[in-house]
């Protein structure tokens, strides 16, 4: 566990805001999930908060840009994106952050950098390291954040884009939230090494290993491999070591771990792990964290709120957004 | 007969081909300790063991090239795409290794492999999970493409599949595994090529395959109700095609409409209606009519993809211009 | 004008659009230091520079995919893929991504990009490398498909494609390059969606694109022979359609042949088969034909891979058949 | 260069004969493809010539089985293909081994385990770790070669075979032929690392680079990397450091290199290689080689009289040989 004694309440306490807020978030879409509000794959990411929220206080907002997978709702929320969006798009409302066409997986905010949201496991990994490309060309100052599975790491994608990112000096971060399992195949049975970081040697790529579940060393790390993403056009590899709660998506029970295990990780819940340092530190109380989980809640319920009283998107809408 | 699922009957396909044949061999991402993602190979793993039901990593192009190079090895490999669309990323392995192989070698190689998994559109899954690709297996010669709609035809066509020794693209839909029907107790298998009238009808015929089947079912009951006899043929098999069924259908009829639930361009849809017009020209009273899905990217709106795809009532309406009664 | 070859024609293009927008940005295996495997990008890395032409490592999926990202940053890339053929490993980044992340984003994204290079049967080559895949772009919506065969049509239409705002496939022929044609000195663009009638007549229209349209035109003087008029319709652009120009020939002729150098089933002719049947039914005196490639692998030997292939003879033929006089 | 002191005559001269062939047949296909006897892609080998011959010697003919890419000429040979067929193929003659349909791309003699010969870079990688499977499968005892390229080793297919070879334990062995170029490109303007072996690490391989021109040294490393793949399933990962002295294919004058560089390789020539070390431990004369080079030449010309004394195929043959 990083210290945090180099950070300011203004700074750590935003942070955990989020992440309760990402944990509330996920934990209603669940619901609603449950309620049938919410339809077809739903990929909940309870437990990994700190890999995003941490990741997002490196970036540089505006200029940077951000993929991932499927399980973007905690990136969405990390990159600014208003939760009343999001739950719209979950719901298909045409207020949903993409009209309602993408769903969970496929939450976006061009002008916010943030670039989805892809339901092809590794079809990211190409896009980003083109992204790196426009942004090296255009000279804009921006970096990319590549986000991928421990599941997605295989693809072939993931090899031609390391390589070409290296080759090429893009202004690039890899990074492999390894949750340990892509759906219900843990690491070890997907994959022939042990540590995934180690893939970076493959391609010169410069990479580590990093404990998801301690958002300030998420964010130092990551901080960093973007500085030197802008000022060395140095791509950097992490693997990020964290752990999802709830099933891979909601029809999934998740019978292939056992509860022991699951129940190891919440010890180390990210959350509880940066409310207790903080709380160390002075600069959190019980009641701090009761008002900010009350917040969270009230945030998400409004966005359930807004996502219910939303209309549905006009039929005309078919035949939109196809051609630019 | 027993009543059971279309999954099921999948599943019993499989596991008697396994029993009967130790070089039939099962991999695909999850099928193992998982099951399957939809559930079609439940219990493989615990009754055949880990050597011939395989847990693959997230890797298409590399797993159906895997199974190509065993199947030339004499393995029987069925794979399963989780869902044919992940497929994408595999195609060059069967396009041009599973398939060429044999002719570029002068018939030295054989390559005895199914893929299988869901084909086509689902529900709440966006653009990128929910489409048909038959038409890309169908177009390249080599290939046996099947789409079976009921748990009769996908148990016996599944066996010959798993039989055959060529490469079979077995196009399942995720919205088909709950459904039931009837599957015989004792061993059957069903050719390849041959289509399957499952109304017969005299005034118009509606053509189609896979899931959208049922809906040509329903339709034609909605003619019926307007006093139109409408035979709808289910082809089952698309390459090879069942041209006799077809065409004496069609001949019998003098209308045709076919669905499919693909993009209408270069579809499997527009490739019959081409078929039709070439080869019953004088029998046809009115133009092949075709309902597609529309020309658009799946919405993840319900309401939406539903308007997107076929539907009971674009079928009604499309025979009923080929009956010039609209 | 100036008398030049397909290639430099293309060459042109790229180097026109290059100096008029420093976003252009050309990509490949082989497009920079060995000027391209067919010599189309020559002289465009003296140019222009290592940033803008680009040698990329053989990952199609790969280099395909960052161009998509680059594009949806700005950028306006003209990927080679030295052939169509190859691309088979990099469709998914094509149809998944490049297609529908304007969709499914409700039209954040803008994906400016081009993929270009030889497409359908060469010469000598067997199986892997000499198909056509006209039908697999054709087939999704989100695309732009183009095919040129004169060095005019060529020019006009890159600069067009390199101007648009969404995915051009741009489908070019390795037979064609050496060919020659005038190209006038100023600019002009050629839109998408327009056919050109390659050669008026009124007994039968003879419709195709690409390579295979110089083989209609031959086929068309082999006919006047016979006193046979036939109009030659060059479709040019695939995805969109230009319908006017094609029905209105079809109406007057009331009898066609369409010529597609891909396998016969679901490719982009049978599609046009069954485009006309449908809109131009009442005007059809006969079924429209097709004449395509032989629904087999493409074999080495030369003689036979060209008979496998649309030949004159076999367009006379199905126009003779389309007129009832064979 | 390694000893040869542990071989004798009997070992080393058919070795020799074999690269001698294989060279003079390189050099026929190159002069018959210029008189347009044959067309399309023809990629020679010379050069390369220790690589399949050395390799062969370590395999078990009759159960191990070898794939390769487009530049198959020289590995049918080292199979024991016989020269007539081949050329015959390249004429595209019914007589050919493919019967005129694979042209110089796709040879195969299948019950020789020559399974040929891809025109897609990196396509037969996938395949020949399916090849290793059936042979784990099926307890033949049997192991898998798998030739590929410099180019070819950047394909998403090596990235995900390879963990898949290392996770299931295949026998198989996979060899990039590293000739320095993949068509005009260097391997530095290809690859983000200088030495390719490195990536077997990236899967838990065992890997090494191998001296190319030294026939002996590929010998006993392909023959331990087939005794591991074969007794252990074991896979490993050899890149064999090559050169071709001809263009990438036909079509190509080959100005991306120095003529200085190709002829500091012709210095370090395979077959002057084996020659001089047989001659220095007297295994060989003078004389001995000019006989083996005449017959060499021989059965060249043979196999081109047998091509043009061949018919073509029967037009019906456009029928055959697409569905079992
Ligand atoms: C190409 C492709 N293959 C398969 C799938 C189905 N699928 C969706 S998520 C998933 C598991 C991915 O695991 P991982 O990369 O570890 O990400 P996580 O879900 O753990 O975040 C699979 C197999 C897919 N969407 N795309
Ligand atoms: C997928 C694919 N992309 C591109 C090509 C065109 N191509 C043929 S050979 C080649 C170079 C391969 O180089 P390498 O792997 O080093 O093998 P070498 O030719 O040196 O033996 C290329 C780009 C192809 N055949 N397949
Ligand atoms: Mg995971
Ligand atoms: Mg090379």
């Amino acid at each position: 566990m990083r210290p945090i004694k180099n950070y300011d309440a203004s700074f750590l306490r935003p942070l955990l805001e989020e992440m309760v807020l990402i944990r509330r978030f996920e934990e209603k879409a669940g619901q609603m999930y449950g309620l049938k509000k919410i339809g077809g794959f739903c990929h909940l990411y309870n437990g990994q908060e700190a890999v995003c929220s941490g990741a997002s206080r490196g970036m540089k907002h505006g200029v940077d840009v951000l993929l991932t997978g499927y399980r973007d709702h905690g990136h969405a929320i990390a990159m600014g994106m208003d939760p009343k969006g999001i739950m719209a798009e979950l719901y298909g409302k045409i207020t949903g952050v993409s009209k309602g066409k993408g769903g969970s997986m496929h939450l976006f905010d061009y002008e916010k950098g943030m670039w989805g949201g892809n339901g092809i496991v590794g079809g990211q990994i190409p896009l980003a390291t083109g992204s790196a490309f426009a942004q090296k060309h255009k000279k804009n100052g921006g970096a990319t954040i590549c986000y991928f599975g421990d599941g997605a790491i295989h693809q072939g994608a993931f090899h031609e884009a390391m390589n070409l990112a290296e080759l090429w000096k893009l202004p690039i971060v890899f990074i492999c939230e390894n949750n340990q399992y892509g759906m219900g195949t843990s690491v070890e049975r997907a994959s022939s090494v042990k540590d995934l970081y180690v893939k970076g040697q493959a391609y010169g790529i410069p990479s580590k290993m990093v404990d998801g579940m301690d958002v300030i060393a998420v964010y130092e790390e990551v901080k960093d491999a973007l500085e030197t993403a802008r000022t060395k056009n140095q791509p950097s590899f992490l693997e990020i070591k964290t752990y999802r709660y709830k099933g891979h998506s909601m029809s999934d029970p998740a019978k292939y771990r056992t509860k022991e295990e699951t129940e190891a990780y919440l010890l180390q819940d990210p959350i509880l792990l940066l409310k207790k340092r903080m709380e160390e530190a002075g600069l959190l109380t019980e009641d701090d964290y009761k008002a900010i989980d009350k917040k969270a809640k009230e945030v998400v319920m409004q966005a359930v709120e807004f996502a219910e009283a939303s209309p549905e998107p006009p039929r005309e809408e078919i035949w939109a957004d196809i051609y630019a | 007969m027993a009543i059971m699922t279309y999954r099921e009957a999948l599943r019993q396909a499989l596991d008697e081909e396994m029993t009967r044949d130790p070089n039939v061999v099962v991999m695909g991402e999850e099928v193992a300790q998982y099951d399957g993602a939809y559930k079609v190979t439940k219990g493989l793993l615990d009754k055949y063991g880990p050597d011939r039901v395989l847990d693959t990593p997230i890797t298409e192009l590399g797993f159906t090239g895997l199974a190509v190079g065993a199947a030339f090895g004499g393995i029987r490999p069925v794979v399963e795409w989780m869902t044919i669309q992940f497929g994408l990323l595999a195609v060059d392995q069967l396009i041009n290794n599973a398939v060429k192989y044999r002719a570029m070698s002068g018939g030295q190689f054989a390559c005895p492999m199914v893929v299988r998994g869901p084909n086509g559109p689902a529900e709440y899954l966006s653009a990128q999970h929910s489409q048909s690709f038959a038409s890309y297996f169908v177009h390249v010669p080599g290939f046996k493409v099947v789409a079976p709609v009921t748990p009769y035809d996908a148990k016996g066509l599944l066996k010959t599949a798993i039989r055959d020794n060529n490469p079979v693209i077995f196009l399942e839909s995720e919205m088909s595994y709950g459904h039931k029907g009837e599957v015989p107790d004792e061993e059957y298998l069903i050719p390849f090529g041959s289509a399957d009238v499952k109304r017969a009808g005299k005034d118009v015929t509606i053509v189609s395959f896979s899931k959208p089947v049922l809906m040509c079912l329903e339709a034609a009951e909605a003619l019926a109700k307007e006093g139109i006899d409408a035979e709808v043929v289910d082809l089952r098999s698309l390459r090879p095609l069942d041209h006799e069924t077809l065409y004496a259908s069609v001949r019998k009829t003098n209308r045709c409409v076919v669905v499919d639930e693909a993009w209408p361009q270069c579809s499997v849809g527009s490739w019959i209606q081409s078929l039709i017009q070439k080869d019953c020209f004088d029998d046809l009273d009115a133009p092949v009519e075709l309902v597609a899905s529309e020309d658009v990217p799946m919405p993840y709106n319900h309401t939406l993809e539903l308007e997107v795809q076929p539907t009971v009532e674009k079928i009604t309406g499309a025979a009923k211009r080929a009956l010039y009664r609209s």
